[in-house]
């Protein structure tokens, strides 16, 4: 099963993981899930991240990159979901699931599904403190994670 | 041909619209020249390419390097290194 | 947070997965999940797993082995639960997470969770199948596995 | 003094119950002796114990190895290698 879905709506952890562990042959599912952060450094907390994408492109490099991952391993399923839009601290932004009948696979998978989407999805953040908004620039150590698994 | 072009993030509010369409000379035969043209069009243009080095691109929704070329493409999009996850 | 849990209740994977993300500088969230694989191979399916184990030093085990992860790295929250006693099919019998700032961390720290879970708590699975019941032997690949850690 | 011993899955099973009292003479110093003189005590015992690699121990609810010493123990407990997670 290769579950792709980019929404503004809240991720329903519940309900993905749940088709995750139904898939066949889910003997270990992997998840990363990653939260809009509330205390973001010293510009001060964030009251809202916007996430903007470019649609079509997003789904089709998200597709793309589960593909390449069940080559790589033997996965009973993928699942990548990402949030779009508005959205506040402590939030779902990204939801990555791998299943696979050992822990291995399902474990390297997840890693390797969220270091490449970092690098490879079409999303661009914008942090708004306030009456300000700023796009949060590109981490080197994202395009050395995504590196490692070429 | 005319070629749809979109724009994401900062380099969509300093050109000032998310997508147009454009008609390049026949001698823009890259991704690099298309910039390159881009920002002859207006000072927002201008201001939004201005950091080549900042750029990434896509030519019908596949991610390019800037020496990719344009011929039959239908969509270009220009856009900032991308943060998502 | 520290979160140890040893319990024959099925596991609520929502519940922990809320305690987890509330956890104070949980930006990253990694989770590993096993279930009762349905398909256990040439002797046949599996009708019920019976985990046994060692009360009180189980608990000892998993807080020392939450420790140890909080000491290698920085993490907002470590969670274990384990169920023990019969199951299903399909259901599930361990869940680990482990919530940090960025995604390396969490990512480590949850293969290291699952990796030494293995190897250093005392469990014990027991396949029933029909009317017949046998102990699980262990897997030279655990031992392997919780070795690249030490 | 007398120690607690403990027994899990198939040793349990063999040994015929999971848990017992037991006295061992002043000589009985380390895990593995105290195995040794376990398995004297029943055909139950001798079984469960026979295959020593494939025993781990623990004395007072640490993990140890067969030379640990048993002196001061309350509880040891002996059991097949791991099978959890």
């Amino acid at each position: 099963m290769i579950r792709i879905l980019v929404a503004p709506a809240p991720i329903d952890l519940t309900a993905e993981m749940a088709l995750v562990e139904q898939a066949s042959g889910a003997g270990a599912v992997a998840t990363f899930t990653g939260l809009v952060r509330a205390d973001a450094g010293a510009a001060g907390d964030v009251d809202v991240l916007e996430l903007e994408h470019y649609p079509g492109a997003t789904e089709a490099a998200l597709t793309e990159l589960a593909q390449e991952a069940t080559t790589r391993w033997s996965l009973g399923a993928v699942t990548i979901v990402h949030r779009v839009g508005p959205m506040r601290p402590g939030e779902r932004i990204v939801f990555v699931a791998a299943a696979a009948p050992h822990r291995g696979a399902a474990l390297d998978a997840c890693a390797y599904l969220i270091d490449r989407l970092k690098t490879d999805a079409p999303f661009w953040k914008r942090e708004i403190r306030g009456e300000s908004a700023a796009w949060v620039e590109a981490r080197d150590a994202d395009a050395a994670a995504a590196d490692r698994w070429r | 041909m005319a070629i749809r072009m979109l724009y994401f993030a900062w380099v969509r509010e300093r050109v000032g619209t998310g997508e147009e369409l454009v008609d390049p000379p026949a001698d823009v035969t890259t991704v690099a020249a298309l910039v390159d043209w881009l920002a002859t069009r207006s000072a927002g243009h201008a201001d939004a390419l201005a950091e080549r080095g900042r750029l990434r691109a896509a030519v019908d929704q596949a991610f390019v390097t800037p020496d990719a070329p344009i011929a039959g493409a239908r969509e270009v999009a220009i856009f900032p290194p991308v943060t998502g996850g």
